[in-house]
């Protein structure tokens, strides 16, 4: 186990020691949020029509944009030869990875998705439960990225194919957060959906390491 | 027992209760009820206050229908068989809009108690019947619109 | 060796499964090209006009066993690759990366039906019903494996890594599939199913069945020949090869 | 050293592989491979390049599933150093240290990366980013590696490409006490470059000859 926390301390210290690059989802998706009102224009009552799947969105192409690089380094400088060679359970290595992912991109994005809330003039009853969305839902972004960054890990332009294997997938997620964060804008009960995201965060913390093990042998071999 | 076979079976037993507590938080999540709109009742009991955007379903009420003549604009009272709602709605109707159907409002009470519609979706049956089959039915007393599958009797409101 | 893994090998080797598709093929095509025809007269002849639709709904004679067949594509495609990964099996890995074309052609079939049978009843050729949506997704995914597929050169690492991508979809498929019916029935009410689960009188349904099951035999016939070529396309520099081509049995 | 204990017990104490064949397209890269060491025997594969060394390598080591054949391993661990060094630019040689003595299980105690890093003689630099070394030096640090995990199986391919004479000795000298404590070795060098005064086995690998493939393997 203890392999497992330093190979989660050593990823927290590389991303910390290349901050930028490790805040470049995040900017990516400030970025991107503010295109809309520019776009589209600044009509509140459209922005607020639009803001949840306009968040939800940007924040499902910020975290993909940061997938690509979740093990890149390591296969290419031969630390995933050595988790291989180590003895531990890759999957459990993969999780710790996927831990370190979350951490540096989904937890952010988390933290700032009230700024883009005002942004958008989302409702503000809306705005605790985007928050308890985005909370549950960019894990399964990191979870379920992380089997598409292990397949496509050693391609030259693994990058945009990473996109197309994990977008179909992340669709559940985008359809209950934004219908939980809507539901809440209408004044109506949103927790059944949160919880829906809670059991399909659950199976993904169970399955997508064992797979994202799985892809990455087959991805060395 | 070796290494690699009590690995293994961590490795089951960790499946099993991860999928376990999957099913579980799903099980509660099934219990909540999926409220898609409020009933005409419901909105009475929870006094809505004005200018809450929220979605109002009911029965259009056979009579209530009156279109303005000069633009799209048209009121009619939905109900739920307890309480009714006067709705206003200024733009296209769904096509399949006629009394007795049911519909799904989106907008918010005005502060006179009006539900001022920005959006109205309107329910459709899905039976396939060949035609000859239709006309049975109809003559046998069982408007097929009555059978839609979303009606909205007041016994199936779930509080 | 239990029986099990006795027939997986033995259907296994190469040249075996090379001959036993080469038997097969052939009455796959006759049966198909059977009942594909009494199904079409059935479905064009026989059947009613719908009382809402008149005509335009015998679309969903091609559109219907479409759907449900890439559905069902999909499906084998993860449980050739899950037997291809877990044993190693090379046949199960060439009958799993030749499945996705067709899987995603069908699919594709779906969608166009389903747009062209659109036009009349919605006035639009897409609507973002249901079914039509999760067929979409569908297609999407296939294009995924394939795309993964013949992004990476190495034949054998290739076709484990579609089939791990294949299980990993095939495990969201019913995901995707609900959450797509509760966004519609979200966003839009319950709007016109489509594929009627809904009563359909019986003089509609057996063309449907009809056409479903040959669409399988379709499906088989097409599945085995491609992958014989891509088998023969593999194993070009290996002696049975030369052994089938000296007593023409190709 | 023996095994231990509660190793599976149907594994012999040596390395065996028998009539071992991977191929790539479909073709296979190696002639039939064939040999067995005992604990403390050291075996030096020779080969052109793409002889297929590299390939044996990663047979043993486990990333390629053999295509035919069986590798029968040992139950201990295995040390693996490729071309590829796994070390960590952006972290300083002290912090790669650190992170691959946890990672192989040793208790990453001050004294032993100390230690570790003065008998690989990258004192000067200890606390300079992996990134701005010499390849010579970078590849000495990967050489902790093998130093967490004395009971291993070494499995090293080209370990004295880039290093300078000083770095070579290091490499003869671990080498040695791997051997004297009757660990097995692996390595593969292509000809010029082999270990100095060590008793070796050798193994010569040609790489697939007959290009119309053999009625045998149908």
């Amino acid at each position: 186990m203890n392999a497992f926390f330093s190979l989660l301390k050593r990823d927290l210290l590389l991303a910390v020691r290349s901050r930028a690059e490790a805040l470049q989802p995040l900017f990516f998706l400030l970025v991107v949020v503010t295109l809309f009102p520019l776009g589209l224009g600044p009509g509140p009552a459209l922005l607020a029509k639009i803001a949840v799947g306009v968040i939800w969105i940007a924040a499902l192409l910020a975290s993909t944009l940061s997938l690509d690089k979740l093990f890149r380094a390591d296969f290419e400088d031969g630390s995933l030869e050595q988790f291989l060679t180590s003895g531990h359970s890759l999957s459990l290595l993969a999780l710790a990875k996927i831990i370190a992912h979350w951490l540096s991109t989904g937890l952010p994005i988390v933290l700032f998705s009230p700024l883009l809330a005002i942004w958008l003039n989302l409702p503000h009853e809306a705005l605790p439960v985007l928050v308890k969305s985005l909370l549950l839902g960019t894990p399964i972004f990191s979870l379920i990225g992380a089997i598409g960054a292990a397949l496509t890990v050693g391609l030259r332009q693994g990058g945009q194919l990473l996109a197309l294997l994990i977008f179909p997938l992340l669709i559940p997620v985008l359809i209950l957060a934004t219908g939980a964060v809507s539901a809440a804008t209408d004044n109506l009960e949103s927790s059944a959906y949160l919880l829906w995201m809670a059991a399909y965060a659950v199976l993904m913390l169970t399955l997508a390491p064992f797979a994202c093990a799985a892809s990455l042998r087959i991805s060395l071999s | 027992m070796t290494p690699t076979r009590k690995k293994r079976l961590t490795v089951v037993l960790l499946i099993l209760l991860g999928v376990s507590v999957a099913a579980a938080i799903a099980m509660t999540a099934l219990q909540e009820n999926l409220l898609y709109f409020l009933s005409p009742s419901e909105v009475a009991e929870q006094q809505m206050p004005t200018g809450r955007q929220f979605r109002l379903g009911g029965l259009v009420k056979e009579g209530s229908v009156n279109r303005a003549t000069d633009s799209l604009k048209i009121r009619f009272r939905v109900t739920d068989g307890l309480k009714e709602v006067e709705i206003h709605y200024d733009d296209i109707l769904p096509d399949l809009f006629r009394e007795g159907q049911g519909i799904i409002a989106i907008g918010s009470l005005d502060n006179n108690r009006v539900f001022q519609a920005d959006e109205v979706l309107a329910k459709h049956d899905e039976e396939y019947m060949a035609p000859e089959v239709a006309d049975a039915l109809q003559k046998a007393g069982h408007p097929r619109a009555s059978k839609d599958s979303t009606s909205v009797a007041p016994s199936e409101y779930k509080p | 060796m239990n029986p099990v893994m006795k027939f997986l090998h033995k259907t296994g080797s190469p040249a075996y499964f090379y001959w036993l598709s080469g038997r097969i093929i052939p009455w796959l095509w006759v049966v198909f090209a059977v009942l594909t025809t009494w199904g079409l007269y059935q479905a064009f002849f026989v059947a009613p006009s719908d009382y809402q639709q008149g005509e335009s709904y015998r679309i969903i004679y091609i559109h219907v066993p479409a759907a449900w067949l890439s559905m069902m594509i999909y499906l084998m495609m993860a449980i050739f690759g899950a037997i291809g990964l877990i044993w190693r099996i090379r046949i199960a890995e060439i009958l799993a990366i030749s499945s996705a074309p067709i899987g995603a052609a069908f699919a594709l079939i779906a969608l166009i039906t389903g747009a062209v049978w659109g036009k009349p009843t919605w006035g639009t050729y897409w609507v973002w019903d249901a079914r039509l949506t999760s067929q979409l997704v569908l297609f999407f995914l296939y294009l995924g494996v394939m795309g993964l597929h013949s992004a990476i050169d190495e034949p054998r690492k290739a076709a484990r890594a579609a089939a791990m991508l294949a299980l990993v979809g095939v495990v969201n498929l019913p995901i995707i599939h609900y959450s797509v019916e509760w966004w519609n029935t979200l966003h839009q009410g319950t709007t016109i199913k489509i594929i009627g689960e809904s009563k359909m009188p019986s003089s509609m349904l057996f063309p449907l069945l009809l056409m479903a099951v040959a669409t399988k035999f379709y499906f088989g016939a097409a599945l085995l020949s491609r992958a014989r070529n891509r088998l023969l396309d593999q194993d070009r520099r290996r002696g049975w090869v030369a052994k089938s081509i000296r007593e023409q049995r190709l | 050293m023996t095994n231990p204990p509660n190793k599976d017990p149907e594994k012999p104490a040596c390395l065996r592989v028998e009539s071992l064949v991977f191929e790539r397209w479909f073709i296979p890269v190696f002639e039939p491979i064939n040999f067995q060491i005992e604990a403390g025997e050291t075996l030096l594969i020779r080969g052109a390049n793409g002889s297929g060394k590299t390939t044996l390598l990663r047979l043993l080591a486990g990333f390629l599933e053999p295509s035919e054949g069986k590798i029968f391993l040992p139950g201990q661990a295995l040390a693996w150093l490729g071309h590829k060094l796994g070390i960590k630019d952006a972290l300083s040689v002290r912090e790669n240290l650190q992170f691959l003595a946890r990672l192989y299980n040793t208790q990453a105690t001050e004294a032993l990366i100390t230690d570790t890093i003065t008998q690989l003689g990258l004192m000067r630099v200890a606390d300079q980013d992996a990134g701005s070394l010499s390849a010579g030096q970078k590849k000495r640090c990967a050489f902790g590696t093998l130093l967490f995990q004395p009971d291993a199986i070494w499995l090293l391919d080209e370990p004295y490409s880039s290093l300078d004479k000083q770095g070579m000795d290091i490499v003869d000298r671990l080498l040695k006490q791997h051997q004297q404590r009757n660990g097995i070795t692996v390595l593969a060098t292509h000809g010029v470059l082999a270990p100095a005064q060590l008793e070796v086995r050798e193994l010569i690998i040609e790489g697939f000859q007959d290009d119309y493939y053999a009625e045998s393997l149908a």
